[in-house]
């Protein structure tokens, strides 16, 4: 370990670099390795525009920025599992993705098109990092659940009911969709960015027509651009109506679970008729809003606020589900910036972090940041609700804007599409980033980043010092997608 | 006597059978209360047959613990049935005091957390610890209770608990501190909200169902069924304390039926309005109610 | 005996869904669709169950998994698959670490298609799926 | 028929004689059965054995404790058979002294044949405590023992000459009858130098820090023996000294009777609850249990004071019948707990595991014995401490509200008791019995001689608890001049009902369940496979109660995280905890430095030989004696 250590270089121009954007308060956006040993840093700087920051691995090692960026730490790792290339100094550089399963020179991204290995016997275990001491348990949840859940496999370190540390072994459901994705053009990748994350689809699809849109440099005219908001705000919707419904059912609050279900299913079923699909998958992709479909949204959004109201006076007046969310699972702004928190969590620990005010799509629409105190289960409760309500306002003040639908004109993508693209967007979960390179029409890299990714390491540290009990609660308060992050 | 044997025959043979119903309707309460339409009542009764007939298996690392656990619970449960007065009367024989059924509640509870620990599995270990954490609080209330109903009445047997609230009448107010900390106490034991949620299906919020998760078949059907009789069993104790008799045997366990329906939709409604606590405010609500034996038995000292 | 199944007792098995099937799963509880009248109970434990609820194109990690939990599910049992994905024609059907589809690993006894599919027709087919098996 | 009461005395000659290891086992079990039947034949035909000499007697509360001692005995010489642990010349020499010792305490009929038996008893006891002296801890543990034993004996011996004085007889026969017209104010001195002897002896809360000290390091029987049988000595020396022979008259006994033991049951078992030595889990719960027994002995003061015989009686009986059934199951725990140790090697908890498959006698015994001390049906500790219950629940009925409010206090800290005791064995039986090990390990076979005495003594136990009356029956003859009082008025015939019922449904339902049909399947796991550590930990198991009665226990914790980027990727992370008790902190540090001091003091004197250790103790007699006269 010590000559490890010794390797590593202060000086490395890749270093200072990169801490010099972090020194700035710059944003990282993603950090993604490329077939040909290059690693890249995204920052996205305080006026709005990108930076673009890169190293060669020579014989595929390269320094970790993880020593000065811990957020960054399952990106190296990731690109340690998936092209080979070695971090320096990484200080826990143990499998992510990778399990016991998988041949020994397999790199799946290092080939332009990967085959299915020949997996091995045996479990898909990988190295824990627990804690030691004398009665100190080691809990293993997951990968299967006992509720409808994702899977995953955490692995607890508790002695009695308090968790003392929490390995989240995600990944279980990694199936090799950035790879999948390479070679292919335009239209075929369409339905599989659709298909991400059953939570997250709509800012996943706005990212890869963003990448379009700035290769081509097209412009789409200005209903599209509203009807763009509108699918986006009623995806947070939905997603915050899942989460806020979840919550509930934490505590044993029956009655918030069951009514909040029912007004994601009067959303989902309006999202149905208007877009055409109940999770709104490819309905980014769509260009046609008519007025029929503003009155039905309208329609929607009357009905749909009558019972919001009657739900939130529904959790707020109740003390006792209050208290119970309090203090519980309690994220530090330290924590939070360090760890590279986005979205929810890190806007329930004071910060006004919304990507939106960086998208020019929303440059149009009024809107503040909804932040709470406390970094707690019930701060990110409150900051749901906020959003809802902002995300509810936004809607009207986009459908009162928006102008008589026009004829677009179809749009045909050319066939020689080439250059690199770094498109972000703040889906319900947070910063949400797509590095897309185009190569003759044709997926080189496509890399994501994705909110729920970034946040998981910042769940685990919020874990420790909880009782076991409360972990789904908390949990749920973060409500992270695995889809995505898994891949 | 005769009229006491078969009435008591009667109500506990009813009573047993109809546990799955009373369960079925706390389900069915607290369903339509959340606007669903949810199970029929007779649910648990095609749950328990299916179980039933289904295959029944034992882990690798158990042992003839594991076997013996729900086979200790329903025993128990029918026993405390076999002991609660149904008509007002118990045949002398079954003239059982509440010391006896609290050790057989402690008893139950000795070998549910015993069977959690012999699957070896982390969450069956933690379900056990906490039902016997949760049985250092609830042994102490039931005694609160029990205590203060041997000092209003001057009798441990069941028997001659009933007839309580007719004769206490200058301690109304003992007679309903005690009613309410037995209330709760029930809640404690059967395993319903504050403290547990019957409904939650996770591994690392259970309590009881903790110690349950790898029975199925029969051995899974006999301790389902012990926690139906339980709670069936409870509230009938609370009733016969609490609760009026009638003149005549028949129409007191007619009665006990009955107020065994509406306390099932009361759990129901309760359940529906309640949170889960956090698990270490537990002791909060115990104090509370030994505070309550204790406030009771200084009021009807002085 | 040849009473249809008034008791359905369903665990859950996310083998690489995208999470739209889940909250479709999670959806048939709400009051709009309420499939514990019929007596479907989603439970904690393979060993309570009768039957196993599939979802996604079973990536390699999870596949072990699943063939555990189908294994614990003790008989008699059913094996139903939700979503396109599970059928083995979801979009990453063909990604390196996807065995595309649960009938790779393991014979289902009811298919449910659709992207996802929607409430009322899961519910459709796992009435279906009780008038058909006779056991209680 | 007086030479049947000096046959207790034979045990001299087999300590000196029988140093073959064979003929020495042989001859203690003979011995402990002839004192066995000696009991048997004083209780059930009093009439023909009514020896009463000028140094020996015996009376039915005599042989009752007697017989326990002698059950005892006679598993603890029988499990010898099978044991190899500790056995060696040393316990070979004093282990029948120590058993006759305890029998000369129980048969003297003299103040100073009690004394010398009572001293004889100590010293034969601190040398079986040490016998390994040569490992750790076990000498400044013994001298902890020692002094604190010593102390005791000063206090009984302080007391039991001042009675002397009064009465002018040291015939325990006339002190019996004489002692209750002392002065009011001689009485109270003489009832507090018993009390504290006595109470001392037997490792009550504050006097307790010697016991969880000496049991463990003690070979198994000396531990079973000690644990069974002679802590309950000064139970017996309150009954026949304290509260029958010399009578208190002041409601502050009695309050103190029952203060202490609702305290010490209490604190008994929390402290229990955090010990993974399982020889220490013992010696705590014994302490436990003689916070029980003092309930007991509180009710039967209360009786004395309000002069209610009903009271008395059942304060009695429950102590007595308490006493006996804590006996048969402690050492018939620490019996097991010595198997245990043979069979692996080590008593903590947290590296065993799954003994039940490697062991199943012993490990079906420990869960039985387990549910016997949580006094759970249908086994006899059940019947006592439902018979402790209704006598407190029948102090707060008639006698006013200041004991209408203590009783209820204690009824509630009893309950608590017994809900902590129910954990406490569950997580002992658990964690060591089931699941899988721990660590890695090599078993040593145990033999049947070590699993029949235990087995043996459970079925006692289960049939005590199905119907106490055969045994209990004598016991009424203690009280001559009380109202006849049948075991039918404090047992209910429900409660034979119940046990009986309870045997039936649960073969009834065994046969039902069909257990024999089903298949092993592996262990559903999420998904994963087995990991020993995912097993619940002894430590874990309590973790909840420490964090709820924090209060008490005062728990630290700290989690070290090490390397260069410790905050967020530590290289490891080490836990560790504990209980930092008040008591420890402000009563038993300094007790136990003074101690230590005392211990220190008295090493100058100690040369080491046996006849200095008589030497000093007949000139402490006679320091004693000069002093009274």
């Amino acid at each position: 370990m010590m000559t490890e250590i010794s390797l590593y270089d202060a000086h490395d121009p890749w270093v200072t670099i990169n801490a010099m954007h972090r020194q700035q308060g710059d944003e990282l956006l993603a950090l993604t390795g490329f077939r040909d040993q290059k690693i890249k840093a995204h920052w996205l700087l305080a006026d709005g525009s990108i930076a673009r920051e890169q190293v060669r691995c020579s014989s595929d090692r390269f320094m970790t920025l993880t020593t000065i960026l811990p957020e960054v730490a399952w990106d190296e790792r990731e690109i340690y599992d998936l092209f080979g290339y070695t971090p320096i100094a990484h200080p826990d550089l143990r499998p992510l993705l990778r399990t016991q399963r998988w041949p020994d020179d397999f790199y799946p991204l290092r080939a332009a098109m990967p085959d299915r290995p020949l997996w091995r016997d045996g479990e898909p275990d990988q190295a824990m990092k627990v804690v030691q001491g004398e009665g100190i348990v080691i809990m293993k949840v997951g990968p299967t659940h006992a509720g409808i859940i994702e899977s995953g496999h955490f692995v607890f370190s508790v002695m009695g009911e308090n968790i003392l540390c929490l390995d989240a072994h995600l990944f279980q459901k990694h199936r090799g969709i950035e790879a999948l994705l390479q070679g292919k053009s335009f239209p075929a990748i369409q339905p599989m960015i659709a298909r991400l994350c059953g939570s997250d689809s709509v800012s996943h699809q706005y990212n890869l027509l963003q990448s379009i849109e700035q290769v081509t440099d097209r412009h789409v005219s200005e209903v599209v651009q509203y009807r763009r908001i509108l699918v986006a705000e009623s995806e947070r919707i939905l997603s915050h109506l899942n989460d806020l419904a979840q919550i509930p059912a934490g505590v044993g609050f029956a009655v918030a679970h069951q009514k909040g279900l029912a007004l994601k299913e009067l959303w989902q079923r309006g999202m149905a008729v208007i877009f055409g699909h109940r999770f709104l998958f490819d309905a980014m992709y769509g260009e046609v809003f008519t007025q029929e479909d503003k009155l039905h949204f309208l329609s929607l959004i009357t009905s749909f606020e009558a019972l919001w109201a009657k739900w939130v006076k529904l959790t707020e007046k109740n003390v006792a589900f209050h208290d119970r969310m309090r203090g519980v699972g309690k994220v530090t702004r330290q924590d939070a910036k360090q760890l590279g928190a986005v979205g929810v969590a890190r806007r329930a620990t004071g910060e006004k972090s919304d990507m939106r005010k960086y998208m020019p799509l929303y440059q149009v629409v009024d809107f503040t940041v909804a932040t709470a105190l406390g970094g707690d289960v019930e701060a990110r409760f409150q900051v749901r609700l906020l959003e809802v309500e902002s995300s509810l306002s936004i809607l009207r003040q986009t459908l009162a804007r928006m102008g008589d639908p026009s004829k677009e004109e179809p749009f045909v993508v050319p066939s020689d599409l080439t250059g690199e693209t770094v498109t972000f967007s703040e889906s319900p979960h947070g910063l949400n980033v797509h590095v897309i390179q185009w190569l003759d029409g044709k997926i080189d890299r496509y890399h994501i980043r994705s909110g729920s990714y970034r946040n998981w390491p910042v769940l685990a540290k919020a874990v420790e010092g909880n009782v076991v009990a409360d972990f789904p609660l908390i949990n749920k308060s973060f409500e992270l997608c695995y889809s995505c992050t898994d891949r | 006597m005769t009229q006491t044997m078969i009435v008591q025959s009667f109500g506990f043979f009813i009573a047993i059978g109809l546990s799955p119903f009373f369960v079925g309707l706390i389900q069915t309460t607290k369903a339509r209360i959340q606007g669903r339409h949810g199970p029929s009542v007779w649910q648990g009764y095609y749950v328990l047959l299916k179980y039933w007939k289904k295959e029944t298996t034992l882990p690798e690392n158990s042992s003839l613990i594991f076997v013996i656990a729900p086979i200790v619970s329903i025993s128990v449960m029918l026993l405390i049935m076999l002991f609660i007065p149904w008509g007002k009367q118990l045949p002398g024989v079954l003239a059982g005091d509440f010391i006896m059924v609290f050790f057989l509640l402690a008893l139950e509870r000795f070998w549910t957390a015993l069977a959690g620990l012999d699957t070896s599995g982390t969450f069956g270990g933690l379900g056990a610890s906490r039902i016997l954490t949760i049985g250092i609080g609830l042994e102490p209330m039931l005694f609160a209770v029990f205590g203060l109903c041997f000092f209003l009445t001057g009798n441990t047997h069941f028997a001659q608990i009933s007839p309580l609230w007719l004769r206490q009448a200058p301690h109304l107010l003992a007679w309903f501190l005690a009613a309410g900390g037995f209330a709760l106490t029930i809640l404690l034991e059967i395993g319903r909200l504050p403290i547990d949620n019957p409904d939650t299906h996770l591994e690392l919020t259970m309590m009881h169902e903790a110690t349950q998760l790898e029975y199925n078949g029969r051995l899974f059907a006999f301790s389902h069924f012990a926690s139906m009789c339980k709670v069936t069993a409870m509230l009938a104790i609370g009733w016969v304390w609490f609760g009026p008799t009638l003149s005549s045997q028949w129409w007191t366990l007619l009665l006990h039926l009955f107020e065994l329906g509406v306390s099932s939709i009361l759990v129901g409604v309760v359940e529906s309005f309640t949170i889960k606590m956090r698990f270490f405010r537990i002791p909060y609500y115990v104090s509370a109610v030994i505070g309550m034996g204790l406030l009771a038995v200084v009021i009807t000292a002085f | 005996m040849d009473k249809k199944m008034k008791s359905l007792q369903l665990r859950h098995v996310d083998a690489g869904s995208c999470n739209a099937c889940e909250q479709e799963l999670t959806a048939l509880l709400g009051k709009d669709y309420d499939v514990s009248r019929y007596g479907i109970e989603f439970v904690a434990s393979p060993r309570h169950a009768d039957a196993l609820i599939v979802t996604g194109s079973v990536s390699d990690t999870m596949k072990p998994a699943l063939v555990r939990v189908f294994e614990a599910v003790s008989t008699p049992k059913g094996l139903i698959v939700i979503g396109d994905c599970a059928l083995g024609c979801g979009v990453d059907r063909r990604a390196y670490a996807s065995h595309g589809g649960v009938q790779h690993v393991v014979q289902p006894d009811l298919s449910v298609a659709g992207c996802p599919p929607t409430p009322q027709e899961i519910v459709k087919r796992l009435q279906e799926y009780m008038d058909k098996h006779t056991t209680v | 028929m007086m030479v049947i009461a000096y046959l207790f005395l034979l045990g001299l000659p087999i300590a000196l004689f029988a140093r073959q290891p064979l003929r020495s086992k042989l001859s203690l079990l003979c011995y402990s059965l002839l004192l066995l039947g000696i009991a048997l034949i004083a209780l059930y035909h009093p009439s023909t054995m009514m020896v009463h000499g000028a140094l020996f007697a015996l009376n039915p509360l005599r042989a009752w404790f007697l017989l326990l001692l002698s059950i005892v005995a006679v598993a603890v010489s029988w499990y010898r058979f099978g044991y190899q642990d500790h056995d060696d010349k040393a316990t070979a020499f004093w282990l029948p002294l120590f058993v006759m010792s305890m029998t000369g305490v129980l048969m003297a009929n003299t103040v100073w044949v009690f004394i010398t038996f009572w001293e004889l008893m100590s010293i034969t006891s601190f040398f079986l405590v040490i016998v390994h002296h040569d490992r750790e801890h076990v000498l400044p543990s013994g001298y902890v023992y020692l002094v604190m034993s010593q102390i005791s004996a000063m206090a009984i011996i302080g007391g039991l000459f001042l009675l002397v004085s009064q009465v002018h007889s040291a015939d325990l026969s006339v002190i019996a009858l004489k002692a209750h017209a002392m002065n009011p104010g001689m009485k109270n001195w003489v009832s507090a130098l018993l009390f504290i002897g006595f109470s001392m002896k037997s490792g009550v809360i504050p006097f307790h820090i010697w016991l969880p000290r000496a049991h463990p390091i003690a070979p198994t029987p000396v531990s079973s023996l000690m644990s069974g049988g002679m802590i309950k000595l000064g139970v017996f020396g309150l009954i026949q000294f304290l509260l029958l022979d010399v009578g208190v008259q002041q409601v502050f006994w009695a309050v103190l009777f029952l203060l202490v033991g609702a305290v010490t049951a209490l604190l008994g078992v929390l402290y229990a609850l955090m010990e993974k030595d399982l020889k220490r889990l013992l010696a705590f719960s014994s302490i436990e249990n003689i916070g029980i027994l003092f309930l007991g002995l509180g009710l039967m003061a209360v009786g004395i004071v309000l002069h209610r015989p009903t009271l008395e009686v059942t304060g009695m009986i429950a102590t007595l019948f308490h006493a006996f059934n804590h006996a048969l199951f402690k050492s018939q725990l620490f019996m097991i707990a010595g198997a245990v140790q043979q069979h692996t090697g080590t008593l903590d908890a947290e590296r065993l595991g799954g003994l039940l498959r490697t062991m199943p006698g012993m490990g079906i015994a420990f869960i039985g014995g387990s549910m016997a001390i949580s006094g759970l049906p249908p086994f006899n500790g059940f019947l006592s401490e439902w018979l402790t219950f209704h006598g407190l629940l029948s102090l707060m009925e008639h006698f006013g509200a200041f004991w209408m409010i203590v009783s209820f206090a204690v009824i509630l800290m009893l309950a608590m008791t017994g809900a902590l005791a129910c954990l406490c064995f569950v997580n002992a039986s658990g964690v060591i019995f089931l699941g899988v090990p721990r660590a890695s390990r090599s078993n040593h076979p145990i033999g049947k001689a070590m699993t029949l005495p235990v087995i043996g003594l459970l079925f006692v136990c289960l049939a005590i608890g199905i119907d106490p009356n055969w045994l209990l029956s004598p016991l009424f003859a203690v009280f001559p001049q009380k109202p006849t009082l049948a075991v039918s008025s404090f047992f209910p015939s429900s409660l034979m009902v119940m046990s009986i019922v309870l045997l039936l449904l649960l073969t009834f339902f065994l046969w039902l369940s069909r257990f024999w049909t089903m298949k092993k399947v592996p262990n559903w796991q999420c998904g994963r496979v087995v990991h020993e550590q995912r097993q619940m930990s002894f430590t874990a198991f309590t973790k909840s109660v420490r964090t709820s009665l924090a209060i008490i226990y005062r728990p630290h914790r700290h989690l070290e995280r090490t390397g260069t980027q410790a905050a967020y990727f530590p290289e490891q992370l080490i836990y560790r905890g504990g209980v930092r008790s008040i008591w420890e902190k402000y009563l038993y540090r300094p007790t136990y430095r003074l101690v230590w001091r005392l211990s220190g003091l008295t090493s100058i004197l100690q040369a080491g030989s046996i006849q200095l250790y008589l030497i000093y103790m007949l000139g402490t007699i006679g320091l004693f004696l000069l002093f009274v006269h």
